[in-house]
């Protein structure tokens, strides 16, 4: 059991990350697809800097950095040239998975695999009785447990977090009440990509310490799903990547045990699925309380 | 075609010689495993005088175009790997008489086409010797089997494998699952994991770079793999065996046959007899930190069986169905 | 709705005199504000007016920090302001109540309150707990009764507008700028809204009202300043130096505006057009459900239906138009039972409507004009159409109705209000009209397009139209109307006939009796 | 979720072609630093896509479904709702004319693929239909599901070619299914036909006739800027909505008819892997508009063929090629050319300038799609 629910916060913990930085860029306002992109991105740096140096502080400090870098870049496109979210974001993650396959090749020679000779350091490694398995968990998976609780506390315990949320809710509003609108998203956007990088590095130097092409296998979209499911608030997000974790452990225990009785394929398919159905649930659910969305008039300043 | 630019030219001219050679995988270079090791034989064919290409044709839609391309472009030899290939080969080998073919792993044409050679890989068989190797080594009676893609060929692997191990050990119990990617390490790795939680303790990994994930997870449960893929320093510790083909090697001498006058269309078999694929012990199996001794041991066992299956003594069962 | 009672709040911080010099605003090579100079004293009530279009409301913005002005300064008291910075400007004391109100939707009430008026730039941890003790005091000491969790997205208008100047007297500002508050009240609570202008400068704050009604203006200010087409047309003027007249004239111009007169009495005997029996239907978390509504109007009859916004006339507007469905009761026009017809139906049967907010339900505002004339037809009229034809038809329909565009082709949102309404009207009212129900038909409107709009009500029931008013404005209302009905939490409570007394009306809209 | 796509006007027609232009450059120059030869990917590029009548066939089987998916693409856009499912659906429409041709393999052609071909529009539009239905009778965000149905479809496409309707020959390892007997091909193993051209040139007419001809086309065009406003004038935005979804599915499907029944001839798990989203960028990159739609396809469809061109003559990694192509997606919204024009364009006319300027975006949902 313990095992269980080390690999479902194993499974959890890229997308919950991620799915945190999505929460935030939509929570200012921004609709943000380039999770997946960031996610690789992130990976990549921690990994290739991983190698190179052997340190896994400057590790995660590239990863930030890069991924600092490249949301600025979402941001300016979105922001200042006026390019759709959604296309931007999108274009990103096709962008970031196309780019580090060819810094792969570019830099390490070959689209092989990189190995790293370290790992995210694991705190309670060696520990024994019940809380053992608690030892194949990373630092991160307990920094993502502090970090949504300090989404949290930042979202619905501060100021700051109001005025973010208002950069989404009503941005014209936000500036009447002085908000600096535009900062606010890049704010909200490079604490997306930190979270995203911290997820990246999760996926890459956790467990497998390595980074291949294609590494998050759109985990990153299913973050996003998370961010909607959520509702696009703090707890539900956390709740929703959880649920990830869990439909993915299930996904692989249920493989495990019964292969035989359904294609893998059907097995696979299942987050999906769970998905979809919880999307739409939460929609009804949406309805039903007269949650509708309705038509928001777009003041101009 | 058209030969406007140098390349072009340069390439026309190499093909009158009979010297380009082309490799065409479905999968990107990179993997450590199959793709890697045909590059490697791709490097060799350098070395012996050839002009080389290799393309990574990741989408099969464009394997029929990028066959016709490279023949157009006056490629004298195309290599191809994995039954992706099959229809395009049988589309456009007519078209290109001149152009050899050679198909790596599928099954043979039939009819016969003049021009193109299957080099039929029995990986059936070291699948089958993995599960003797695992069954004869699992102290837990669990071992398991973590494929890339559910495909016909890893159904049919499973299959065997299955069976080496039944009949090694009637009461053994076989868990599978297939990661859905060859690419997703982090998941092979929570699928290991979570087999190694529930008693499995040895596994073989056919999951191309997912491998790498059900290697990492061994280390951490101590835990033993029979691996798909050229071993690394990463593998010490974990991989007791590996079972693997000698793509590379094989291709290249079979191309070589051609400007020997030797080269033959139809079909080759590689498989345990022709050292075409294979079951051996890890190198660096010393470094295992318990039972490498037994796995040697065990090896006899599978040298035995090894021999039975060349002689046709074990009937290695062919099932790509899946289940 | 509850009406608002003494507005006990005082300024606990001088006012200060505001002052524009030579503010000009371009958007996009547009110039919607050139050379604006103007002094706004403290202590007292300043009206601002124009026509729509004019600026006042881009003037407000600049004087809150919300627009950058191209060229010219704002300085309140002798403290000069950045242009183009909110923050500066609130610090410096001005606060703006926005015409349609800038509070984000999902926050609650309480949450607001700390959105404007924590403390600019710090991270700011806060309780629950206190976040709501806070708002309920700043509430309580506007004299608005709301509660501090409820979410802004729910609360009828006027709510919004009480949230509104509580939150932005709550920063005690030194200039108080308000952008149109009168187009959401009901006359009562248009009064108390005065008074508490008139307290607020006595307190010796600046108060700048941005108004459109001449009665207003003259019961409320004490000076009047007039923007035409961006010009500053007449200074900052004690009201005791203007009239009515003069102050029109400014306004718009040379053009002649013309009275919409009385509607001659339709004939007892007309056939009834549009009838609703005991109709009970709801729109939606906004507005009251419409119970037990029942009204008939003749061919040639105008009845209005009044009331404070969010009783029931949105449910009972959409459950005649069919965007809402009828939960009971029924819906007949021209006689014939028309309860469950979709809406392309009932427009097949002669409804027009012009909706409450028509830049949400009466056009697109990035559609062309001829598409959005030939929206007329949604729904029905044959598979293929030619594009030219309708651009004719519409070209036609904005002529006669003196809209003034550049071309058919031209995006709608580049009209101002005034004369996206009147597309609206070149739309919707054409033949075969045989019921018209009329949104707040001229809200916002200025003085000239406003009675436009009135005089094309009054020539579409003498064409023979049955048409429905829903309006709060109860002068309009007489002028146009021979009925008029009042509703209260979705009944209607009281009707009233010709000759029209507006204090039983306004009495009856609060539920203060009836007639 | 109802969004922007892009304010579509001034300059619309120069924005893409300099957005891709400079892409391309930026690609070429990332390719010449990291020690590519520059010289050779242009004209390999260029020799691959255009140089010969072989190249030119290479450009337009790329084209031919990158069309027929963003004109379907570009009609859901216009109604506001952002599918990207239309790789599922192109799998869905695939699955489906594949086992008709199978199932009616000893019929005669000129019934049977007609009938293959229209079970995959069918099924297209279908699979679409599970997004637009969700969405438009529950408000579930259709990004979202959309793009989960693409996944489920990519699984499902590999189970169809492994189980169900697994090619048995030889030994049954090909993960593929049985081949379309010759006489049902519309085009050869090049997948370029007279057929195929002429149904591109029909669905790019019935395309300009739904737009600018048709009502339904200008009702597609007020629900995408706002639906409020049409459910006032009698449009029912949600079957508009349900319609749209089902088109944009259905051209999704007959392309995935359309490669089956010509290029492929069988099913193979995982192919033309990107289709769905690149046509989703030819049909941003042509603003929605059916004509400009055929431009961008062949643009794109040639950028294809160069793509797999050139690791024939180079040896330019695969994942290169990639970046560019989501270099592309990441510049080609970007407005920032128009804008700059605008502003030189007003302040040339100011002052003559009697009625307001351009609105920008007032509507949340406002302006998928070109204007004029
Ligand atoms: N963001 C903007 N971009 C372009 N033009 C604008 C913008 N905002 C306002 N305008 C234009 O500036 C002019 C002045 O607008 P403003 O909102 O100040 O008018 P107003 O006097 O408040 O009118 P109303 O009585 O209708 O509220 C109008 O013609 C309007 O079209
Ligand atoms: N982005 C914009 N570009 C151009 N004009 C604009 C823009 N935003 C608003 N306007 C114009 O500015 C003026 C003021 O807009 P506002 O939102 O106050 O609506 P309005 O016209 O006053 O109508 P109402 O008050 O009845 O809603 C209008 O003339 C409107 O057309
Ligand atoms: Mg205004
Ligand atoms: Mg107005």
């Amino acid at each position: 059991m313990g095992d269980f629910l080390v690999t479902c916060l194993q499974a959890a913990t890229p997308i919950w990350l991620a799915a945190l930085a999505g929460m935030y860029a939509q929570r200012a306002g921004v609709v943000h697809l380039g999770l997946e992109g960031l996610l690789v991105s992130g990976a990549f740096a921690a990994t290739a800097t991983a190698v190179g140096t052997g340190s896994i502080v400057l590790a995660l400090a590239a990863a930030v950095a890069v991924n600092l870098v490249l949301s600025a870049l979402f941001w300016v496109l979105t922001t200042y040239f006026k390019a759709n979210v959604m296309i931007v974001g999108l274009g990103l993650s096709l962008t970031a998975a196309g780019a580090t396959g060819y810094a792969l090749v570019v830099v390490f020679g070959s689209e092989a695999a990189i190995r790293s000779p370290i790992g995210l350091p694991r705190p309670f490694d060696g520990l024994s009785g019940p809380l053992a398995p608690l030892g194949d968990l990373s630092i991160v998976t307990f920094a993502a447990v502090v970090l949504s609780w300090f989404a949290w506390w930042s979202i619905r315990r501060t100021r700051a977090g109001l005025r973010l949320s208002a950069c989404g809710s009503d941005p014209f509003a936000a500036k009447s009440a002085g908000v600096p609108v535009e900062r606010y998203r890049l704010a909200a956007l490079l604490i997306g990509g930190f979270l995203c990088a911290l997820a990246g590095a999760e996926l890459s130097l956790a467990q497998v310490q390595s980074f291949s092409d294609g590494i998050s296998q759109g985990r990153g979209y299913l973050a996003f799903a998370a961010v909607l499911l959520g509702g696009v608030a703090p707890v539900g997000v956390s709740v929703a990547s959880l649920f990830f974790g869990l439909a993915a452990a299930l996904g692989i225990q249920s493989q495990v045990d019964f292969n035989d009785a359904l294609p893998p394929q059907f097995v696979l398919m299942a987050p999906y699925v769970v998905t979809i159905v919880a999307i739409s649930v939460t929609a009804l659910a949406n309805r039903r309380r007269g949650r509708q969305q309705t038509v928001i008039m777009e003041r101009t300043l | 075609g058209c030969a406007s630019t140098s390349g072009q030219a340069g390439q026309a001219q190499d093909a009158a010689d009979g010297k380009t050679v082309a490799l065409v995988t479905p999968q990107k270079a990179g993997d450590n495993g199959p793709t890697d090791n045909l590059v490697a034989g791709l490097d060799r064919l350098k070395e012996a005088g050839y002009t080389t290409r290799f393309v990574a044709a990741t989408d099969p839609s464009s394997h029929e175009s990028t066959l016709r391309s490279l023949a157009q472009a006056g490629t004298s030899v195309i290599v191809v790997s994995f039954s992706e290939f099959i229809q395009p080969i049988k589309a456009v080998a007519p078209e290109f008489p001149d152009t050899r073919f050679v198909h790596i792993y599928a099954d043979p044409y039939k009819p016969t086409i003049p021009n193109v050679q299957t080099v039929v890989f029995d990986t059936r068989a070291p699948s089958y010797l993995a599960g003797v190797l695992a069954a004869t080594v699992s102290k837990t009676g669990v071992i398991g089997f973590v494929g890339g893609t559910a495909i016909p060929p890893l159904y049919a692997d499973f299959h065997a494998f299955e069976a080496g191990a039944k009949a090694t050990r009637s009461d053994i119990s076989i868990k599978s699952a297939y990661v859905g990617s060859f690419g997703d390490p982090v998941k092979g790795q929570q699928i290991a994991q979570t087999m190694f939680n529930n008693k499995v303790d040895v596994i073989l990994a056919y999951a191309g770079g997912s491998s790498l994930g059900v290697v990492r997870a061994a280390d951490q449960a101590g835990a033993h793999v029979i691996y798909d893929n050229a071993e690394t320093p990463e593998t010490a510790g974990s991989v007791i065996a590996v079972a693997s083909q000698h793509y590379g090697d094989t291709m290249a001498r079979n191309v070589l046959t051609i400007p020997a006058g030797t080269w033959k269309a139809g079909e080759i078999v590689a498989g345990l007899a022709e050292d075409g694929t294979f079951l051996k012990p890890a190198a660096q199996l010393d470094s295992v930190k318990q039972g490498a001794a037994e796995v040697r041991a065990a090896f006899e066992t599978v040298e035995d069986v090894k021999t039975k299956i060349i002689n046709g003594a074990v009937d290695v069962p062919f099932n790509t169905e899946a289940g | 709705m509850i009406p608002r009672r003494s507005p006990i709040r005082p300024a606990t911080r001088d006012g200060a005199t505001l002052t524009c010099a030579g503010v000009s605003v371009d958007f996009g090579g547009f110039r919607a504000l050139s050379d604006v100079t103007a002094t706004f004293p403290a202590g007292q009530v300043h009206a601002v007016v124009g026509q729509n279009g004019a600026g006042k409301t881009t003037l407000s913005r600049v004087m809150a920090g919300l627009v950058t002005p191209a060229a010219g300064t704002v300085q309140v008291g002798d403290r000069l302001l950045p242009g183009g910075n909110v923050s500066e400007a609130r610090r410096n004391g001005v606060e703006l109540v926005h015409q349609h109100f800038a509070l984000p939707p999902d926050f609650t009430v309480a949450e607001c309150f700390e959105l404007f008026n924590g403390e600019q730039g710090t991270v700011g941890a806060f309780s629950r707990a206190g976040l709501t003790r806070r708002a309920a005091d700043l509430l309580a000491g506007a004299g608005a009764e709301v509660a501090p969790d409820a979410v802004i997205g729910r609360l009828p208008v006027e709510t919004l507008q009480a949230v509104e100047i509580a939150r932005a007297l709550a920063s005690c500002p030194k200039v108080l700028i308000l952008d149109e508050p009168t187009a959401v009240l009901p006359p009562p609570a248009m009064r108390g809204l005065f008074d508490r202008l008139r307290r607020l400068a006595a307190d010796g704050m600046c108060v700048i009202v941005v108004l459109h009604k001449m009665r207003e203006v003259f019961g409320v200010a004490d000076t009047a300043c007039a923007l035409r087409a961006g010009r500053l047309v007449l200074e900052p003027t004690p009201i005791g130096e203007l009239d009515p007249a003069t102050l029109s004239r400014a306004v718009v111009g040379d053009v002649t505006v013309e009275a919409a007169g009385t509607t001659p009495e339709p004939a007892t005997s007309a056939p009834v057009e549009l009838e609703v029996r005991e109709l009970g239907a709801r729109s939606g978390a906004h507005d009251a459900s419409a119970a037990d509504v029942s009204l008939r109007i003749r061919q040639g009859e105008i009845v209005g239906v009044a009331g404070v916004e969010g009783n029931g006339q949105r449910s009972l507007v959409e459950a005649i138009v069919g965007v809402t469905g009828v939960r009971s009761g029924s819906i007949a026009i021209g006689g014939t039972d028309v309860s469950a017809a979709p809406v392309r139906e009932r427009r097949a049967r002669g409804l027009r409507v012009i909706p409450f907010e028509r830049n949400v339900e009466g056009v697109s505002l990035s559609s062309a004009l001829w598409e959005n004339h030939a929206a007329m037809d949604g729904g029905r009229g044959a598979f293929l159409i030619t594009p030219q034809a309708l651009k004719r038809r519409c070209q036609e329909a904005l002529r006669r109705w003196k809209v003034s565009y550049r071309s058919v082709d031209q995006q709608t949102g580049n009209l101002s209000g005034g004369n996206v309404q009147k597309t609206i009207l070149a739309r919707e009212i054409t033949d075969g009209l045989r019921v018209l129900v009329a949104a707040h038909p001229t809200r916002g409107l200025d003085i000239a397009a406003a009675s436009d709009v009135r005089g094309a009500l009054v020539r579409a029931a003498e064409a023979g139209a049955a048409v429905l008013v829903v309006s709060a404005d109860l002068e309009e209302m007489f002028e146009v109307c021979h009925r008029v009905l009042v509703m209260l939490g979705g009944r209607v409570v009281a009707t009233f006939e010709r000759p029209f007394d507006a204090e039983p009306v306004g009495a009856a809209m609060v539920g203060g009796g009836g007639g | 979720m109802r969004r922007l796509l892009g304010d579509g006007r001034v300059a619309e027609a120069v924005r893409p072609i300099v957005v891709v232009a400079l892409s391309l450059l930026l690609a070429v120059g990332v390719f010449g630093l990291s020690g590519y030869p520059v010289a050779g990917i242009v004209g390999g590029a260029v020799e691959g896509s255009v140089g010969s009548a072989a190249a030119w066939t290479q450009t337009l089987r790329w084209a031919i479904p990158l069309l027929i998916i963003a004109l379907g693409v570009g009609i859901t856009f216009q109604a506001g709702y952002f599918n990207v499912g239309a790789q599922g659906q192109m799998y869905a429409g695939a699955i489906g004319a594949l086992a008709v041709g199978l199932a009616l393999r000893d019929g005669p052609a000129i019934v049977v693929v007609p009938l293959a071909l229209a079970t995959g529009v069918a099924l297209g539009a279908l699979w679409a239909l599970v997004p637009g239905v969700l969405r438009t009778r529950l408000g579930a965000d259709e990004v979202v599901t959309s793009l989960m149905m693409n996944f489920i479809a990519v699984l499902l496409l590999e189970w169809i070619c492994v189980g169900p309707l697994k090619n048995q020959d030889g030994s049954g390892q090909a993960a593929t299914t049985d081949m379309l007997p010759a006489a049902f091909r519309i085009s050869d193993g090049s997948g370029v036909s007279p057929l195929m051209l002429g149904i591109c040139a029909v669905l790019v007419i019935a395309a300009v006739a739904l737009r600018s001809r048709t009502r339904m086309g200008l009702e597609i065009r007020i629900v995408g800027r706002n639906p409020v406003m049409a459910e006032w004038m009698g449009i029912r935005s949600s079957r508009v909505g349900l319609l749209v979804f089902g088109l944009g599915g259905a051209t999704a499907g007959l392309a995935g008819a359309v490669e089956v029944f010509g290029p492929l001839g069988s099913l193979r798990a995982g192919f033309s892997p990107q289709m769905g989203f690149m046509a989703v960028i030819v049909a941003l990159v042509a603003a929605l508009g059916p004509v400009r739609t055929l431009v961008a396809a062949l643009f794109f469809g040639a950028l294809r063929a160069a793509t797999l061109y050139l690791p024939v003559v180079n040896d330019l990694p695969l994942a290169g090629l990639d970046m560019l192509n989501g270099m592309v997606a990441l510049w080609i919204t970007v407005s920032a050319v128009p804008v700059i024009l605008a502003r030189r364009a007003a302040r040339r006319t100011q002052g003559a300038a009697t009625v307001a300027a351009p609105v920008e975006k007032p509507v949340e949902k406002e302006a998928v799609g070109e204007h004029g």
